[in-house]
């Protein structure tokens, strides 16, 4: 059962992938990357990371997608992007050999890294009796507002200073002004 | 022997050293913008007041003890044993003395053409930077103050110098960074190689030279590798090249604290760390020293003779100066270390006059050019006779400040150096030529319509050449307060290297006894 | 029929990266290069979550929580830019952005 | 009494400094009486010193007084003190004496110079360095003497500084006395090494009890001489000299001729113990030397043509006398010829200031003669300096001239006839100058055109103020003499006087064939001093010979222009070479380490293509790279 999960949502999310890359249009890139990102949430459910799941759906998913397609249409750069040339010179080829070294390097680390893997830490609590179907969100709310807190903070306020900085980068200046 | 001892004394006076012109420049930068006005005066204040504590501590110094005197020491950073350990003993005394009375002279007498307030406030750190460099006990500290240093001398040259300031500016910065390069990892290594026989990792400069053991071979490579980093610094030929672009471009305040105190960091350093820390390396490479330090005073002169510039000239004739003090302190004698010492304040209370004093004539004439000026002697006679006394200084006139420390130089280091003090003599001969010729060419003959309008000394500058003036003729007739403070840490630091190495002082004078 | 592995989670996300790591090598719209960038971002969420099951530690999911703020702030800020740069160009390609050319 | 020597340096300092604030303000003429009276009370001082050290024994006319200790490093403990003893008594009575003459006589010849005070501010600095010069107690006091006549006489040379000669004369000097205080820095380095002194006491005693090499000695007597030549103008240092006769005549008699220039003799007399114990070689160079320099300069005087030229001439070859009699030992005969030559050289230099001063600053001889009439007092005592001299008795030069040549004869006869053949031009070139000035035709009227200022012009005489000092010198010109005559050892006063400082030195020639003869030796001078006069008498005045002036004697022996040549042609091109190597090689060097980087960076920027593309592929080809490294090493592991 769950090998089947696994093989359906991976084919998902490489499908969704592959056609970010290929689609010519940008919006048909976009609504590939959703199909990816669902595809990953449906692992992070197998995975019993179910808040991270909910997360990956709307926040992604929902907000940042959206945000894409927004820019898309408020930009007009819908127009299709031409695959077939290249402008740089061996680009395309030196990309190949760095994709194609990078996934066989990966594969062989991986692979070669598996058996030192060892367990450690608490554990996770997937399914802890006294904490109904709310386990995994809170232990995660427990690591983050308590060992990470202050990156925690700091991350709330890179939030801020983003947003605050978009806005005065997108803004149109008034006249006179630097 | 050297082991620190600590005056008590309430408060930390060598710290306040550092933080007062630190805390001046953030005053200045801070609250300079509100109050224009304000700003030189807060500039003078916290200068005056860091050169009246240097004066307290000339003061207090107790000139029997050829220790570290006035120590305080924190931990800083216990992992690698690095302290805030500050402390003075003769040899730097004066060197901080002078640049607690140089900074309040220059901010006080020169003014730059603009932005008075940065200007200022690098003048500041430069202060707390210098200090710092003089009072460290501490290898890692003082790196930290020895490249402080460069950040506010760049700013200065670069951003108040004349027209060929940057590439003087970053000629000078990267030259001395290259050398600092050398110092970083020598300072490193001989903490590290000396662990095991001081028992931890430690950059205290007293506990390395006093418990640690290295080598010949770790020493003499160190050494050198300190020696680079300072030779850049004094700067000893070949690497001086930096020198005359970058007192030439600098500001006249820039050119004065080079000349007077910036190239002392090197020769200080030579003395504080290279023959404190290595004395057999020392011992081991004085041939080689002595062969650069006697090039550098003839190969100077005769390049001073032959500039266009007069700020070149008088750059040149650094070069030559500086010589006379690394063979004095490589010699290692009493006479010649002390002289050493000593010749390191001469030349900058004189060197530091001769380029105010060429400053003004480029306020006046705005030009450093020898050829362009003539017969100034006519129409600023008390101008010229004031160039006339620090010339005479720079000369080495006896009577003067600057013969009694190339004198001694010379005397002590007779014995160690015999046939090279026979040729650095010659100096003295080329010394006069080309500052008698530049004197000649600038203030002597008819006066031409170009310089008549030169205009004579005013009370300010007057005033300031005067405190100059002051301090050359003292420390000429009455050297004694002087060298008796330095003399006792200046044997102490040759009985160090003795205790360490088969040298041994020539018995001066054995025969006539 | 078997579980699936840790591993084969782990060879999934490579396989992803690399795929999104090729589209920004390949791509010229930058809004697009984004899109590549969060396929590997999203790729090393998920090795990190397969990675906090198989050690049974939850910081790898902190991890990826702090990751995904950290993603939507860097749209934001990226989208910005686009929308700023766009506004004084008429077309947009990676590479006409090639101002730091040496 | 003489624990106030210190008072004699000082007055002439106080008078300096009072000058250097208030020159400017006290003005023309206070500024002159104040420093002469300073200088006269200092040699008051001296007269007092010199009674006290009289009424005591011999051997106890010696006395040190410690101002403070100046330089005190370890073993080297050097006080500022100064030496009252017969010799440096002397020196100081004949420097602040005939001093305050020249000071007088300024006051007159100054008049009106704009920069008055600050000439007799030089003047007062001049006196006290030379005070501090012969009553120094050790080498260094000494030097700082020394050093202070050299930039004294710099700034009295350079003194009207709008003239480019005066200037270039003034450089000239300091530079080739810096020669000179090489050898005498050198000196002092070598006594320290050897003695562990540089007090004159335990350097004279560590050379004659033998305490150190004869090597060492013969080096600091050697190294010594090389700064006596530069500062008492020997060869061949001696070309400053001439040159520094662009300053004002005052000066011209007090530092070139009276008193700084005398400093080398002073010098060598003081070391005379470490001269007579150093290898035979070093006194007999100094002979060799002051001989040649005593005709070389004795033969170009007699084709000078300038008034002041030909004094300087005669200075350098008299300075030569007396190091020829240094060289022979006879430091007595040294003192007393530098007394005398003191007296009658300041006396011709005054004198030949006030015929230039009476000729509107004309310095020609042959625009002069027949000024007897016209300056009766100049004339009157120029002749006595003249007679002086030239070696006629019984004037003061004959009898110190005659005692040299007596030490001279008894040690080397060849040196003796250079000597002779010396006094004999001496004599000539003296009598040529008199007869061209004072006598003759009056050859200033086709000049008057020159001094277009005064329409009628004449010659006149000086004040009042300037002739004074023109008396008492020329009167000690007459009877200077009687300070050491021949003819009995009861007359030898000044050998009684100086003998405790000198009597380890002097040489003792009794015995000799020239001391038994000395009647015959002193029938001879006088016979070459006459030919000298007469010769001269027969040319100049009769016109019965023809006048031998060859341009070659004119021009110095071209020695000067050589050196000038020299060091303006391979000197100077040697120099700008460095100054080259330095900008090209050394610095060049620098740039081009600046330059490789810079081509480096050239190359390499290229792959910096600004394509955000291209950088990711490089980026993950490194990822690729580093993660095949670390892959790599696992597999070795």
């Amino acid at each position: 059962m769950q090998l089947v999960v696994f093989v359906l949502a991976s084919a998902m999310m490489l499908v969704g992938a592959v056609g970010v890359i290929t689609r010519r249009n940008p919006v048909h890139a976009a609504l590939s990357l959703v199909l990816t990102l669902f595809g990953v949430a449906v692992h992070f459910v197998a995975l019993e990371a179910y808040f991270l799941a909910a997360v990956q759906i709307i926040v992604y998913a929902g907000a940042i997608v959206v945000l894409f397609l927004f820019v898309i249409m408020l930009l007009g750069v819908d127009k299709a992007e031409d695959l077939k040339t290249e402008p740089l010179v061996a680009q395309r080829w030196l990309a190949g050999v760095a994709a194609l070294g990078l996934l066989g390097l990966l594969v062989v680390a991986v692979a070669r890294g598996a058996d030192i893997l060892t367990t450690r830490s608490e554990g996770l609590d997937t399914a802890a009796p006294n904490a109904g179907g709310d386990a995994n969100i809170q232990q995660l709310a427990r690591s983050v507002f308590g060992d990470y807190v202050v990156a925690f903070e700091l991350t709330s306020v890179l939030l801020v200073v983003a947003v605050v900085g978009t806005v005065m980068l997108t803004r149109k200046r008034a006249a006179g002004e630097a | 022997m050297l082991a620190a001892s600590s005056s008590t004394i309430p408060f930390p006076v060598l710290t306040s050293l550092v933080v007062v012109p630190l805390v001046g420049a953030a005053l200045v930068i801070f609250f300079g913008r509100a109050r224009q006005e304000w700003t030189k005066l807060t500039a003078l204040l916290t200068s005056v007041t860091t050169g009246a504590v240097s004066l307290w501590v000339l003061q207090a110094f107790d000139s029997s003890e050829a220790g570290f005197q006035f120590v305080s020491q924190h931990e800083w950073i216990p992992a690698w044993g690095i302290s805030w350990h500050l402390g003075i003993d003769g040899i730097s005394l004066f060197l901080v003395v002078l640049t607690g009375v140089l900074f309040p002279l220059v901010i006080a007498g020169v003014d730059p053409h603009h932005d008075e307030r940065p200007y200022l406030a690098w003048l500041l750190v430069l202060e707390a930077g210098v200090m710092g460099s003089f009072i460290s006990l501490d290898l890692f500290l003082f790196f930290v103050f020895f490249e402080i240093v460069l950040v506010p001398m760049y700013f200065l040259i670069g951003g108040w110098g004349y027209d060929q300031r940057v590439y003087a500016a970053t000629k000078f910065f990267l030259f001395t960074m290259a050398g600092s390069a050398f110092l970083l990892v020598g300072i490193v290594a001989t903490a590290l190689l000396s662990r095991d026989s001081v028992g931890s990792v430690t950059f205290d400069v007293v506990a390395l030279a006093e418990t640690g053991a290295l080598s010949v071979t770790q020493g003499r490579w160190l050494f050198v590798a300190f020696a680079i980093a300072f030779a850049v610094k004094v700067p000893l030929f070949p690497v001086h090249t930096w020198l005359p672009d970058a007192h030439t471009q600098a500001p006249t305040a820039g050119s004065v604290i080079l000349a007077g105190v910036l190239l002392k960091m090197g020769t200080y350093g030579l003395l504080r760390f290279g023959v404190y820390l290595f004395p057999e390396a020392s011992v081991w490479a004085r041939p080689v020293l002595y062969t650069l330090a006697v090039i550098g005073i003839i190969y100077g002169a005769i390049a001073a003779t032959m500039q266009t510039d007069l700020k070149r000239l008088v750059a040149y004739s650094s070069v030559a100066h500086l010589g006379f003090i690394v063979l004095g302190t490589f010699a290692l004698t009493d006479q010649a270390v002390t002289g050493g010492v000593m010749q390191m304040v001469n030349h900058g209370v004189s060197t530091g006059a001769l380029f105010l004093l060429v400053g003004m004539i480029y306020e006046r004439r705005h030009t450093r050019q020898i050829a362009e000026l003539r017969g100034l002697q006519q129409v600023a006679p008390v101008f010229a006779g004031f160039f006339m006394v620090v010339m005479l200084s720079s000369i080495g006139l006896p009577g003067l400040n600057g013969f009694v420390g190339e004198f001694l130089i010379l005397i002590g280091s007779f014995d160690t150096a015999r046939w090279w003090v026979i040729v650095a003599t010659t100096g003295v001969i080329l010394a006069a030529l080309y500052l008698l010729w530049a004197y000649q060419r600038v203030f002597h003959g008819e006066v031409d319509d170009a310089n008549r309008g030169f205009a004579e000394l005013r009370p300010r500058e007057g005033a300031l050449l005067f405190v100059f003036v002051a301090i050359i003729v003292f420390t000429g007739v009455y050297p004694k307060p002087m060298l008796s403070r330095i003399e006792p840490s200046a044997k102490a630091l040759i009985e160090h290297v003795e205790s360490r190495t088969d040298y041994q002082r020539p018995a001066q004078g054995e025969a006539g006894k | 029929m078997p579980e699936p592995t840790t591993l084969s989670y782990l060879v999934v996300a490579a396989l992803l990266f690399v795929i999104g790591a090729f589209g920004v090598m390949v791509r010229r719209n930058p809004l697009v290069m984004f899109m590549c960038i969060e396929l590997m971002l999203n790729a090393v969420n998920l090795s990190f979550v397969a990675l906090a099951r198989e050690l049974t530690d939850i910081d790898g999911q902190s991890i990826v929580f702090f990751v995904l703020v950290v993603a939507a702030a860097e749209v934001v800020v990226g989208l910005g830019l686009i929308v700023g740069i766009m506004r004084n160009r008429s077309s947009l390609t990676a590479d006409d952005l090639a101002e730091l050319k040496g | 009494m003489t624990d106030l020597v210190w008072l004699v340096p000082l007055l002439p300092l106080v008078g300096g400094l009072i000058l250097v604030v208030f020159g400017a303000r006290i003005g023309e003429p206070r500024a002159g009486w104040l420093a002469t009276l300073l200088t006269a009370s200092s040699f008051v001082v001296t007269v007092l010193v010199y009674l006290d050290l009289l009424g005591m024994p011999a051997e106890e006319r010696s006395h040190v007084v410690s101002l403070f200790s100046w330089i005190p490093v370890g073993s080297l403990q050097i006080d500022f003190a100064l030496l009252a003893d017969p010799l440096s008594i002397t020196m100081a009575l004949f420097v602040t004496g005939i001093g305050s003459l020249i000071h007088l006589y300024a006051i007159g010849y100054m008049h009106g110079d704009p920069k008055f005070s600050k000439f007799f501010l030089y003047l007062n600095l001049f006196v006290f360095s030379m005070l501090a010069l012969v009553l120094g107690e050790n080498l260094l006091v000494t030097f700082l003497g020394w050093e202070g006549v050299g930039a004294c006489s710099y700034f009295l040379i350079s003194f009207w500084h709008n003239r480019d000669s005066a200037a270039v004369a003034g450089k000239k000097a300091f530079v080739t006395n810096r020669i000179g205080d090489w050898g005498v820095m050198t000196a002092m380095f070598v006594a320290f090494s050897a003695v562990g002194s540089v007090s004159y006491k335990a350097i004279n005693e560590a050379a004659h009890e033998g305490a150190i090499s004869q090597t060492a000695i013969s080096a600091i007597a050697i190294l010594l001489f090389v700064g006596a030549c530069g500062k008492s103008a020997q060869l061949p240092l001696y070309f400053w000299l001439p040159d520094a006769m662009e300053g004002p005549t005052p000066v011209s008699a007090l530092i070139h001729a009276a008193t700084m220039v005398t400093a080398g003799v002073f010098l060598m007399t003081r070391v005379g113990p470490v001269l007579a114990e150093s290898y035979g070689w070093v006194p007999d160079t100094i002979a060799i030397v002051g001989a040649a320099t005593a005709l070389f300069a004795a033969t170009i005087a007699v084709a000078q043509h300038d008034i002041k030229r030909v004094l300087a001439y005669s200075t350098v070859s008299q300075l030569g006398f007396m190091f020829l009699a240094i060289g022979s030992g006879a430091y007595v005969a040294a003192i007393f010829h530098m007394v005398t030559h003191a007296f009658f050289k300041a006396l011709l230099f005054l004198g030949s200031g006030s015929v230039i001063h009476g000729m509107h600053h004309e310095q020609d001889m042959r625009k002069m003669g027949a000024l007897r009439a016209a300056m009766p007092v100049t004339a009157f005592t120029f002749i006595i300096g003249w007679l002086a001299i030239a070696g006629v008795p019984p004037f003061a030069g004959f009898w110190s001239k005659d005692e040299i040549l007596l030490y001279v004869y008894a040690d080397n006869r060849l040196l003796y006839v250079v000597g002779m053949v010396t006094a004999l031009l001496t004599a000539y070139y003296m009598t040529r100058q008199v007869i061209l000035v004072f006598f003759g035709e009056a050859r200033w009227h086709d000049a008057a055109g020159e001094h277009g200022a005064h329409g009628d012009f004449r010659p006149h005489e000086s004040p009042k103020v300037m002739l004074i000092p023109l008396v008492v010198l020329s009167v000690l010109s007459v009877v200077g003499g009687g300070m050491q005559l021949p003819f009995s050892k009861d007359l030898h006063f000044l050998e009684h006087w100086l003998e405790p400082v000198v009597e380890e030195a002097e040489r003792s020639i009794k015995g000799t064939w020239a001391y038994d003869n000395k009647y015959v030796l002193l029938g001879a001078a006088i016979v070459v001093a006459l030919t000298g006069i007469a010769l001269s008498v027969a040319v100049y005045a009769k016109r019965r010979l023809p006048a031998i002036e060859p341009k070659v004697l004119e021009n110095a022996w071209f020695y000067d222009a050589t050196v000038a040549r020299l060091v303006g042609g391979p000197g100077a091109a040697s120099f700008r070479g460095v100054t080259l190597f330095d900008a090209r090689f050394v610095d060049g060097a620098v740039n081009g380490a600046g330059a490789v980087a810079r081509g480096l960076g050239g190359v390499v920027r290229r792959s910096q293509t600004g394509f955000v593309r291209a950088y990711a592929v490089f980026i993950a080809l490194g990822a690729v790279a580093l993660l095949a490294w670390f892959v790599w090493r696992g597999w070795l592991a």
